[in-house]
């Protein structure tokens, strides 16, 4: 009782003064770590469930009205999630070390960028870019694509364990981007590093704004992507990939087909990014293959491995706060720091406008994050969010 | 096609992949050896390196400002900048190790690699602070020595300058003295009795704590050395760019087999002659159509044809599963 | 699990009543009529991030130096740097922040093509001003946004400046050609090997590479070609280390390259094998402009290093933006985003790389472009280089 | 009519060392037991028969049908399943997961059916509930059914591993020292559960024992290993009494010289 209130409370006065205060970087974190709390609180479903929904359906729009950026936080954590769930399948629950995960991102971008811009009528001539609308079937190609890319490494991979995968899949990364950059010649599939623009976005019902739409959409891919992988995960399909993690050899012999499971695998966790390629491509307008690099997948993993291996909230978590502290928190602090420094204040007699431009905190925001990841790996290797293991309900023998 | 420059370039760039082969073989030394006792990739080896090569390049500029470059003879310079570079870098790993690592031995797989990834995100940026704050520079540049740069010239299109001989000389000899200090001196046993089994070690009353703390100290020594003659061979270092080679390396590595020192080795100069070879024919052999920009392509796509044949690396054992 | 959640709430809560003390604005609004802000966007960590500090610095400078007038109306003017990393993701994450900040009235930059394009899908939505000082990437411009101004020259009016002189001035027969595969390198090196073949000169290669330390594999088979000229689309970081290399391997071609080369790291890198190569350059020679040579100072002395190949852009690219908002806030009233950015486009401005002023797309009406020489080993002595020709050309019209 | 199981001329190398030697086995029903010294080649024998080797001579087949080539997990589908001498268990899941997962090649869903969440799902997800927990009911798990397997004590975990196994429903039960480090009470009520298996399934079980008390006690026949070779099969009594076995056991041939260690953990 005092907990529901307490978390409707908190959910209430962090929206309050996020609209109150709308550049405050703290009070946004605020709202955001009041959603947490009512996911943890010990509070009726129906509750959770009406509360979430009222954040990210109708507050954070509103929100994000106050102040875009929000917004677009918002819209690229929902992107990170859906790579993080992805990926999760693969190394969290089938315990597939991939470190070239971010290809199959790529391959989803790609394929929208280049039919849904002019770009592709270098190769067939004309009649592109493709009618807005298509981008919608598009959604289903990338994940197709993703899905097929995902199998096609997979094949060859199947033998490899570990490190060996890893690498595997490392390279494999890296040949998608190595690609992407140099494969406008001899045919010209994807401008190479000049990048495809302008791509096409979708058509809007209703004339919503693109960053409140890009938002709602990726919002509605992440619920698919949770009940997706929520079930999944609470099949004999899970419990396969889980075993295979624990002990392949066991795992075969006790009738799991390894190579099927596998496969499942990496085609189940490529496909969501590639769903999600093809939405960034769109939001993005342009893409090259700056955006696929190898630190892109270890990012991901990064947050698969922070929230709390083979969980999916941990995932969930785990990308929120990865984004949010790349994207919000270390550069709110470097630009608080910096207005500090602008204002002329002095702490211990020291005049912040006095200091040299080699200690300039935006450019030390990935030292800190380095370091948070070390921290975090010593007190809490588990993860933000660990897997609970659900006691079952057991059947009548 | 020109077959004569096809052929008469063969030499130089055999000779080419082989330095940079060493290189790799070098810094992949790092990686196996850690890989050999605690099974875990050390993601941040790629930044000791380059805290070798960095510690090298200081001392060769505040040699230069105190004029002692010109009055010492060269091979002195040289070993002087090697053994301080290796000893930075050693130490550096081992302190790494202490802070990073060691809390996490016995977490899951995946927890030392992120950690690793994290001290590797952090000692960039580090590197390219206390340069910054020292400098005011972090794109340093190895000063040269002009008994380094004399080239021998074999043909017209071949030649071999002093410091290739000196970075497969160097790369040579280490391997030699970490092959015999692994197989012939009572520490290696100790480090290879840790890798077999860290419990059975320790009962036999062997430190572990210890030997892992050496292994660090050797794979970083050999990754400073390995940066010093990067930094002699190639002459420009910044904070990052240990990244690439150090990928390379450990692909490498996992080429030969990792946890396997000779494996390293060979897997180093394959990966360099291959890269080598790619990067100087494909456009040749091609006319254009590809060029040297797939040099990577064509090496990891032979490490993942390699892999399928033998899932081990190269002189990884042939995996047998036993039930 | 329950305490835990209790203590939770508790953190929130006294949090919340913090940051309802605290809120950012608190530092805000001490000048009398209002801030000012002038945002950077340019990779500050990260491998590129010489040149993005390059061109936060140059523009920092900029905006101390001529402040002065905006501040005597009763404005505070500040700088505000942020870090894209190089990455498009974060550039957008940035520009959304940027444009939520109702002070920030102009954005210099961005370093990467790459990130400088979704980015300014977002400035667009609120018309708030970009001067490019580096992105040389056509489409940059071609997509004809109001808000988009650039003050470099173009990747493809640079690579015909070099395939003129190589054909023209350096009478060369036979070129290589190297890139550093970014859109920029890439894009230059592009533009002068179709113009030096429609010159006549024979392109005996065209190579790109992401290496940045080891040359060897490639300069082999350059050596044995032995060609007349080598051009290299590149920045200097990667440049320098094959030019020495080059050298050292005994090739013995003439170099060209474009501005990515307009550095005195470029001496420091690669020493004496590049005395007497040539560049073009936006960027006027300080023999030239007496300006450029008092800003290299002055930036020497503040920063305590020579300026990187784009902070002489960026310095003027926020030498523009300040006029620009001077001419907005005559009257005394605060400036519009609408209003700045329709009065850059009536900016005509003598700076440190030329006299610029604005065609319709944003991009410099009729660019200058320089051909320098290196003039010796010595970093110190840079703003020594010397221009051999200069060469005047418009940017050309939208190609359909 | 063929025999249930059958096996012939089963010869395995391992490079220069030859594990297994032109071995014959076949079983109908019952309990059969393999014995012999370490190294003799008994768990090589199990590797081959589940197809984690594969044999360089020889055929074995199941109800008539070939083995040889099949991938584990079909071997498995197919009705053999086994155990592991040292205990394999998924050790972070609960020990009821551990069954639902020897169920797998017993589960008739397609990835559409998981998805979609309908009837079929729930009707086959209840099932297996179900049987999982008879199952763990049967060998006295069910108290410890959300456990974590790693957490479970030495004994519990072992019976983990026979209900897990039994789970696939195997006709041919392979049992791989089921059970050793348990006191001899343990043992016993082990084999009584086993008995009362055999006789409730009519399920056929091949046991691979070192107590002797055990084998003697539970086994129908009695194949004995040595180096590779079978050197004697027969009825518990008529092995015991057979000097090839004796002589194998006391290693009077090779004077007390080092057995080689093969292929065994």
């Amino acid at each position: 009782m005092i907990q529901a209130a307490l978390a409707t409370g908190l959910v209430g006065l962090s929206a309050w003064a996020v609209a109150t205060f709308p550049r405050s970087v703290v009070v946004f974190l605020l709202f955001q770590g009041s959603l947490l709390f009512v996911y943890l609180a010990r509070i009726p479903r129906w509750l959770r469930t009406a509360l979430l929904a009222l954040a990210l359906l109708v507050l954070m729009p509103v929100l994000g009205h106050f102040n875009g950026y929000y917004l677009e936080i918002a819209t690229q954590v929902g992107i990170f999630v859906a790579l993080a769930l992805g990926l999760n399948i693969v190394v969290g629950l089938a315990g597939l070390l991939d470190l070239g995960y971010v290809a199959f991102f790529a391959v989803g971008a790609y394929s929208w960028a280049i039919f849904g811009s002019p770009h592709a009528n270098i190769m067939f001539g004309g009649g592109f870019p493709l009618a807005p609308g298509w981008f919608y079937a598009f959604l289903l190609v990338g994940l197709l694509l993703g899905a097929g890319t995902g199998v096609l490494l997979g094949l060859p991979v199947l033998r490899l364990r570990g490190d060996y995968l890893a690498i595997v899949t490392l390279g494999f990364g890296e040949v998608i981007r190595v690609l992407a950059n140099n494969l406008d010649k001899p045919v010209n599939i994807t401008n190479g590093p000049k990048g495809i623009t302008p791509i096409s976005r979708p058509p809007v019902p209703f004339d919503v704004p693109y960053a409140e739409a890009f938002y709602f959409l990726v919002l509605l891919i992440v619920v698919v992507v949770v009940l997706v992988n929520r079930r999944l995960e609470d099949s004999h399909v899970g419990r396969a990939w889980e075993a295979i993690r624990e002990d392949e050899l066991a795992a075969q012999a006790m009738g799991v087909p390894l190579v099927r499971s596998k496969l499942l695998a990496f085609g189940c966790g490529a496909s969501f990014a590639g769903i999600m390629g093809v939405v960034f491509s769109a939001k993005q307008v342009f893409i090259n293959p700056e955006s696929f690099t190898f630190l892109e997948s270890i990012g991901v993993l990064a947050m698969v491995i922070l929230g709390g291996m083979g969980s999916i909230p941990g995932a969930v978590v785990g990308a929120t706060v990865v984004t949010v502290l790349n994207l919000q928190v270390l550069k709110g602090f470097s630009l608080w720091l910096n207005e500090l420094k602008n204002a002329g204040v002095v702490v211990l007699g020291y005049n912040l406008a006095d200091l040299p431009t080699q200690l300039e905190p935006a450019k030390y925001e990935r030292m800190i994050f380095g370091a948070i990841l070390v921290l975090m790996m010593i007190f809490r290797p588990q993860g933000i969010l660990p897997v609970r293991r659900r006691a079952r309900e057991l059947g009548t023998p | 096609m020109d077959l004569p420059l096809l052929v008469g370039i063969f030499p130089q760039v055999f000779l080419d992949g082989l330095i940079l082969g060493f290189m790799y073989a070098l810094i992949a030394l790092g990686y196996t050896m850690v890989y050999g006792v605690l099974e875990f990739i050390n993601f941040a080896h790629s930044e000791i390196f380059i805290v070798g090569a960095f510690v090298g390049v200081e001392i060769l500029l505040g040699m230069r400002a105190a004029g002692w470059l010109e009055a010492l003879p060269w091979p002195l310079v040289l070993l002087l900048i090697l053994v301080a570079g290796m000893a930075g870098a050693g130490l550096l790993a081992v302190s790494v190790e202490r802070i990073a690592y060691r809390p996490l031995r016995g977490a899951p797989r995946l927890i030392p690699l992120i950690s690793a990834i994290g001290v590797s995100f952090f000692l960039q940026d580090l590197i390219r602070l206390v340069e910054s704050i020292w400098r005011n520079a972090f794109n340093l540049v190895y000063p040269t020595m002009d008994a380094l740069n004399h080239r021998f010239e074999l043909t017209e299109t071949i030649d071999v300058s002093v410091k290739s001989l000196v970075v497969i000389a160097a790369a040579l000899a280490m391997l030699w003295a970490l092959h015999a200090l692994v197989n012939r001196t009572k520490i290696g046993t100790a480090i290879r009795a840790v890798a077999e089994d860290q419990a059975a070690a320790s009962l036999m009353g062997i430190d572990v704590n210890r030997i892992i703390s050496l292994t660090f100290l050797i794979g970083g020594a050999m990754g400073g050395a390995a940066g010093v003659l990067f930094g002699v061979q190639y002459g420009l270092i910044n904070p990052y760019s240990g990244f690439i080679p150090g990928l390379k390396a450990f692909t490498a590595a996992v080429l030969g087999g990792i946890g396997n020192i000779p494996g390293a080795m060979i897997g180093g100069v394959v990966l360099g002659l291959l890269e080598a070879f790619a990067a100087s024919y494909l456009s040749l052999l091609t006319g254009g159509a590809f060029g040297a920009e797939y040099k990577d392509i064509f090496a990891f796509s032979v490490l993942i044809l390699i892999l399928i044949f033998r899932p081990k690396g190269l002189l990884g054992e042939i995996v047998r599963e036993r039930a | 699990m329950n305490r835990y959640l209790v203590r939770l709430a508790l953190v929130f809560a006294v949090t919340v009543g913090l940051a309802a003390l605290l809120p950012a604005s608190s530092l805000e609004a001490q000048a009398s009529k209002g801030t000012i802000k002038i945002a950077t966007q340019s990779p500050l960590s990260g491998g590129q991030a010489a040149l993005g500090e390059g061109i936060k610095l140059g523009a920092q400078l900029a905006i101390e130096k001529f402040r002065g007038g905006l501040e005597k109306r009763g404005f505070k003017v500040e700088l505000v740097p942020f870090d894209d990393q190089a990455k498009p993701d974060v550039g957008v994450a940035n520009a959304k922040n940027i444009i939520a900040d109702k002070d920030i009235m102009v954005v210099v930059g961005h370093l990467n093509s790459g990130v400088a394009i979704p980015s300014s899908e977002v400035y667009k939505e609120v018309n708030l001003a970009m001067v490019s000082p580096a992105n040389t990437n056509p489409v940059i411009t071609d997509r004809g946004y109001p808000n988009v101004f650039r003050i470099c020259g173009r990747d493809d009016v640079q690579g015909v400046v070099g395939a003129e002189f190589a054909k023209g001035t350096m009478k060369v027969k036979s070129a290589y050609v190297i890139h550093d595969k970014t859109a920029y390198g890439q894009g230059v090196a592009e533009f002068f090997k179709a113009d030096a073949e429609k010159k006549g000169i024979k392109i005996l290669g065209f190579e790109g590479t992401e290496e940045k330390s080891n040359f060897d594999p490639i300069i082999t088979p350059i050596k044995a070609k032995n060609p007349d000229l080598i051009y290299f689309g590149g920045i200097y970081e990667q440049a320098g280390p094959f030019f020495k290399q080059a050298r050292e391997k005994g090739v013995k071609s003439k170099f060209l390259g474009p501005d990515g080369l307009d550095s005195s790291d470029l001496v420091r890198i690669a020493g004496k094998a590049v005395v007497g190569m040539y560049y073009t350059s936006v960027a006027g020679p300080v023999s030239v402009y007496p300006q450029a040579k008092q800003f290299a100072e002055e930036y020497k002395k503040k920063f305590g290093k020579n300026p990187e190949p784009f902070a002489a852009q960026a310095y003027d690219s926020a030498a523009i933006a300040i006029k620009a908002l001077e001419a907005v806030t005559k009257t005394g009233k605060a400036p519009t985003r609408d209003a700045v950015t329709a009065a850059i486009r009536d900016v005509r401005h003598t700076g440190i790389t030329g006299t610029v002023e604005f065609d319709a797309k944003g991009d410099p009406k009729k660019a200058l472009y320089f051909v320098l020489q290196v003039a010796g080993e010595n970093p110190e002595k840079w703003s020594d280089n010397k221009e051999v020709k200069r060469l005047s050309i418009a940017a050309p019209p939208v190609k359909k | 009519m063929s025999a249930l199981f059958e096996a012939r001329g089963i010869t395995k190398r391992f490079g220069g060392l030859t594990a297994l030697h032109a071995v014959d086995f076949a079983l109908d029903a019952g309990i059969a037991s393999i014995i012999g010294p370490n190294g003799a080649g008994k768990t090589t024998l199990f590797n081959v028969f589940t197809g984690l080797y594969r044999a360089e001579e020889g055929g074995v087949t199941f109800r008539g049908q070939p083995l040889l080539g099949l991938r584990p997990d079909q071997i498995t589908a197919l009705g053999i399943c086994r155990t592991f001498q040292n205990i394999r268990l998924f050790g972070n899941m609960t020990a009821i997961e551990n069954v639902l997962v020897g169920m797998h090649a017993r589960v008739r869903l397609g990835l559409r059916d998981v998805l979609a969440r309908g009837p079929r799902f729930h009707a086959s997800e209840g099932a297996l509930m179900a049987r999982a927990s008879a199952l763990l009911e049967r060998v006295g798990l069910l108290p410890q059914a959300n456990e974590v397997a790693r957490n479970l004590p030495y004994g519990d975990q072992r019976r983990l591993e026979l209900a897990r196994a039994l789970a696939s429903e195997p006709a041919l039960l392979l049992l791989d020292e089921p059970t050793a480090g348990m006191t001899r009470g343990e043992a016993g009520a082990l084999m009584g559960l086993l008995r009362a298996l055999v006789a409730d399934l009519g399920l056929a079980v091949v046991l691979i024992e070192h107590n002797m008390r055990v084998v003697m006690g539970v086994s129908d026949r009695v194949t004995v290993l040595d180096h590779g070779e079978k050197i004697s099969e027969g009825a518990p009594h008529e092995v015991q009494a057979d000097p090839r076995v004796i002589e194998a056991y006391l290693g009077t041939r090779h004077s007390g010289a080092p057995r080689r260690r093969l292929a065994e953990r």
